[in-house]
């Protein structure tokens, strides 16, 4: 077991824990977002830490793919939440 | 040689980061905080970049470090003025 | 390096971003919060590099730091300041302050024990060690992927059926956007220091975005990371205050939203119907199917994201009237800029 | 044959394409999509009946490099009651939504969203399954805020919050798996697990995510609202597929892939939620006003229902009696997925006609829309689990198991679960056969009101009486 792996690895397990407190604590819809994405990137640190392998060693390409797949997969699911958010907004306004 | 320059003109611009830094948190108003992080953090940059390219063998890699000092260079003159504009329009306002 | 002084670099990393997204958690102020998350973004890209993902950094840096910076700037930017913040209303109920406290920390114990959980069981892996069973798999393959960049050959080849199910949820999330109504009103004129940036920005943004679609075969880049600098070049022309910012009118725009998926439908198709598997390239062919496929995703992408930043769909040019004097009746303050 | 698989994911989304290219011709195009998806369907069961299970490798990569779609009896059943249900729903949703807007945006999210569950039931891979999952959530929070009333918004956004929330612990727990084991192929996995902490936290992170989905109590608050605020035919198939969908997931990994993993402590815990879903469920469905809540909250009972297996299952040794079980729960799953879509169907003719959903006013409605207050009649038969439709060899199936094992409480939580059912499903009844003093013509039999009547017919009579066929597939295994 290598100190970085170990070190990034346990952050991402930190981060994902923060992220979800958030997400449940938060009335605000917006921090709800920014907390279910700073969950999101717990996890993605917890997969690339896997994915390394040392300095000058080529790291596992696969976990690398993953998580850039799930940064777009988190970034459409923002958008879309934020659009719910305005939606909600403009009506409240309107009342 | 060129390690001693390097590290001479990393430390440096390392430490126009850090006065950046400070002026940041300590200067008492708005303009003069922007004045100190553009100013000394532009020149941080380039000094950063200067040590950086004297590694590089590729004259490629040395190019793309310098554009990466003109985006940023521009990116935050604009801002600053932005924010610097708006903050002055505030004023005005109130 | 030295192993001990990359420890501490890694240390003060690691504590920056916890510290980060304590703090972009903490406050009630959701436009910190907003800040803070994209400063928590842009350092998870460092740590990224320093993890060797440079593919990850670039994809982090510009879409989840970047263009997810900019969609919640942009929600909460488009409320005037002091606005009520958006609460859930009837989400959350206990109005009793004692239960709120008990809540609050029962989930906090909650949330300590997962993390005591994740941590328990990644450390039981991480002491098996790693499995090379895969990444081996992907090197000895790697020749006959199409590309040399191993992570470009997972995404577009060896997972390519993932990157096809991952455009269609970007599809997906768009097409809901659509629905809830149009788009939000633009922002005015900027000023002639914003506009004389955007006038060299915007064409030095489409150049690294067609050399990261090249440059992804070999080299960290790719399709998503040039979407997001083509959709990056679309937000500097909006915040401009452009009227128009080179996304197309009607079934030309439908066409470039569906392109993504649609190339990859055809050319997995087609070789079916050739006798081949589901997106089964011929080795000779896989470069350029690959090419092929990424070209049409990163417009597809683009339109996407720059879509998403709309917050709604385009106004047609006989509706443009309507809403132009519905949008003069309700002030809008979402305007960074405004010409004196 | 193993084609099929390959199509059924293919062929709606190249409609959702079609329907977005083509927006005046939209309505036909998701049609014929649906036709060809269906027969598609149709050849994947007959492929697995005749052949066994099936499995194909995209890209022509070995499973593990690549992703590998997998049938067994279990998927293709599941495939072929998702087609048909979607089917059914859409031509139901040709006739519900008239303004060719309204259409236009439906349709391309409608036929994103039959994607996402057939990927979702055939992929054979975890990171694939967690893609599936969030392409099946955002299209799913996107249809239901086609209402586009306040409720429905602000529903499909706390839907969104708590589908995202679970598919990031979803994601946790595969971090984990790959992290330990080095693979994120289901069939490879299902070899080399043993239990562990690696294993146990794996499974726990990705259980919790997908109780969340499925909305199994106390996890349940999301749904109501949701469902209720839909469009019809979009609450018709969140109810019936996308939280089954959730479920069948719980219940590969449990049975399938961590077999060797699950301890009776946990399968416990599982049915013990689920006998608070059926009573807890049941008991808000009586009290509801309107008739969307109503088969709202019967669907978190009948889900319960599905959980309280569990424990029966990881009790009875391998062999024919388990067999026998999991085909019960199978039936009963699918049994409510036809009955549950016929009757939001319904409730949505009625809603359109009567121009309201409450119970207290149904008054007359028996007289006035006969096919629809027969259908409800015939989804209810299926929901109270009455002879002969498919829950009631569902459920004998279930308290023969319990007898089997000795856990006798489950069959107190099933009376009374029924009993409730029952109540409230003969209230709407009464409601609906009301004397009402005025006549009002019978209206004749629309192009809306053949689906919901067809899948509560399905669910009340055909899956009782074909019910042996049900459990000969489910013996074809991965």
């Amino acid at each position: 077991m290598m100190t970085a792996q170990w070190l990034y690895g346990l952050t991402g397990c930190l981060i994902v824990a923060l992220g979800l407190r958030g997400a449940l604590l938060h009335d605000s819809l917006l921090q709800r977002i920014v907390a279910i994405n700073v969950m999101g990137a717990g996890v993605f640190l917890l997969l690339i830490a896997v994915a390394y392998r040392g300095p000058g060693l080529a790291p596992d390409p696969l976990p690398h793919a993953l998580v850039l797949t799930g940064i777009v997969v988190a970034v459409s699911a923002t958008a879309l939440a934020l659009a719910l958010v305005r939606r909600l907004h403009a009506e409240r306004d309107d009342d | 040689m060129i390690n001693l320059l390097s590290a001479i003109l990393v430390l440096a611009g390392v430490f126009f980061y850090l006065a950046g830094s400070i002026g940041l948190l300590r200067l008492p108003d708005l303009y003069s905080r922007l004045h100190a992080l553009t100013k000394a953090d532009n020149l941080g940059l380039g000094l950063l970049i200067a040590g950086l390219a004297l590694h590089m063998q590729d004259v490629f890699i040395v190019l793309k470090l310098l554009l990466i000092w003109l985006a940023v260079l521009a990116a935050s003159a604009t801002s600053a003025h932005l924010i610097a504009r708006q903050a002055r329009r505030r004023e005005a306002g109130s | 390096m030295n192993t001990a002084s990359l420890l501490v670099f890694d240390a003060l990393l690691m504590l920056t971003l916890v510290g980060l997204a304590w703090a972009a958690l903490a406050g009630s102020d959701e436009r910190l919060s907003v800040i803070l998350f994209i400063a928590f973004g842009l350092v998870l890209a460092v740590a990224w590099a320093r993890l060797l993902a440079p593919d990850v950094a670039l994809a982090e840096a510009a879409i989840g730091a970047g263009l997810s910076g900019a969609l919640l700037l942009s929600a909460v930017g488009s409320r005037p300041r002091g606005a009520s913040r958006t609460r859930a209303s009837s989400m959350q109920n206990h109005t009793e302050e004692g239960n709120t406290r008990v809540l609050q920390w029962t989930i906090t114990l909650l949330c300590a024990a997962l993390a005591g959980i994740l941590a328990w069981a990644l450390l039981h892996a991480l002491d098996i060690g790693p499995t090379d069973m895969l990444p081996q798999a992907i090197s000895a393959n790697l020749a006959t992927s199409g590309v040399s960049n191993p992570v470009t050959a997972v995404l577009l080849n060896f997972r390519a059926y993932d990157t096809l199910l991952e455009l269609a949820v970007l599809l997906a999330a768009v097409l809901g956007i659509f629905a809830l109504g149009p788009a939000t009103p633009g922002y005015q004129p900027a000023g002639p220091v914003f506009d004389g940036l955007v006038r060299w920005l915007v064409p030095v943004l489409i150049l690294t975005a067609g050399y990261l679609l090249w440059v992804g075969a070999h080299a960290p880049g790719g399709a998503f990371q040039a979407g997001a600098m083509l959709a990056a070049a679309g937000v500097v022309l909006r915040l401009s205050g452009r009227s128009s910012i080179g996304l197309p009118n009607g079934l030309t725009l439908r066409i470039v939203m569906a392109a993504g998926v649609g190339m990859f439908l055809l050319v997995g198709l087609t070789l079916l119907v050739l006798g081949r598997p589901f997106l089964g390239y011929p080795p000779a062919w896989a470069g350029t199917l690959i090419l092929m496929i990424e070209t049409a995703a990163m417009l597809s992408i683009a339109a996407t994201l720059l879509l998403a930043f709309h917050g709604g769909r385009p106004k047609s040019h006989a509706l443009a009237a309507r809403t132009e004097s519905a949008n003069a009746a309700t002030s809008n303050t979402c305007n960074e800029e405004q010409t004196p | 044959m193993t084609d099929a698989m390959i199509w059924l994911v293919a062929l709606p989304l190249a409609g959702a394409l079609a329907t977005l290219l083509l927006p005046r011709s939209a309505t036909a195009a998701a049609i014929g999509t649906g036709l060809a998806t269906t027969i598609a369907a149709g050849l994947l069961l007959f492929g697995v009946a005749t052949q066994g299970a099936q499995q194909y490798e995209i890209g022509g990569w070995t499973a593990g490099l690549g992703i590998a779609l997998r049938a067994d009896g279990l998927s293709a059943l599941l495939l072929m009651m998702t087609a048909l249900v979607v089917l059914a729903a859409s031509v139901y949703a040709s006739a519900y939504f008239k303004r060719p807007f309204e259409r236009a945006r439906f349709w391309p999210l409608w036929l994103l969203l039959w994607t996402s569950l057939n990927a979702l039931l055939l992929s054979g891979d975890l990171f694939n399954l967690y893609v599936t999952l969030e392409l099946l959530g955002l299209s799913a929070v996107a249809l239901a805020s086609l209402g586009g009333k306040h409720a429905a918004v602000e529903a499909a956004l706390r839907y969104l919050y708590v589908g995202l929330l679970g598919s990031m612990m979803f994601l946790a727990g595969v971090s984990l798996i790959y992290a330990g084991y080095g693979t994120l192929d289901l069939a490879t996995l299902a070899r080399v697990v043993e239990p562990g902490p690696v294993a146990w936290s794996a499974l726990a992170m990705m259980t919790a995510g997908l109780l969340l989905k499925t909305a199994l109590f106390p996890l349940h608050f999301w749904l109501p609202p949701a469902h209720a605020s839909a469009p019809a035919p979009v609450s018709a198939v969140l109810s019936a597929l996308v939280v089954k969908a959730a479920f069948y997931l719980v219940l590969r990994l449990w049975l399938d892939v961590f077999a060797n993993v699950v301890t009776p402590v946990a399968a416990n815990l599982l049915g013990l939620l689920g006998a608070g879903a059926v009573l807890w469920g049941s008991w808000r469905a009586l009290q509801a006003e309107r008739l969307k809540l109503l088969a709202a909250y019967s669907t978190v009972a009948q889900l319960g229902y599905l959980f309280l297996f569990f424990p029966l299952l990881l009790a009875l040794p391998p062999g024919p009696a388990r067999d026998l079980a999991a085909g019960g729960l199978v039936m009963l799953a699918l049994t409510h997925g036809f009955a549950k879509a016929g009757l939001f169907l319904a409730i949505g003719i009625i809603q359109q006609r009567c121009g309201h959903d409450t119970i207290r006013e149904l008054g007359g409605t028996a007289q006035r829309l006969p096919v629809t207050i027969f259908a409800i009649a015939l989804a209810g038969v299926a929901l109270i689990g009455l002879p002969p439709s498919g829950a009631f060899l569902g459920k004998w199936q279930l308290l023969a198991g319990a007898v089997a094992t000795g856990q006798w409480w489950w069959l107190v939580v099933t009376a009374i679960g029924s009993l409730l059912a029952a109540a409230y499903i003969f209230r709407v009844l009464g409601h609906a056969f009301g004397h009402q003093p005025y006549p009002n013509q019978p209206v004749t039999v629309a192009r809306d009101e053949w689906p919901a009547l067809l899948l509560a017919a399905m669910a009340a009579l055909v899956l009782g009486l074909a019910g042996a066929s049900v459990w000969e597939l489910l013996e074809i295994g991965t």
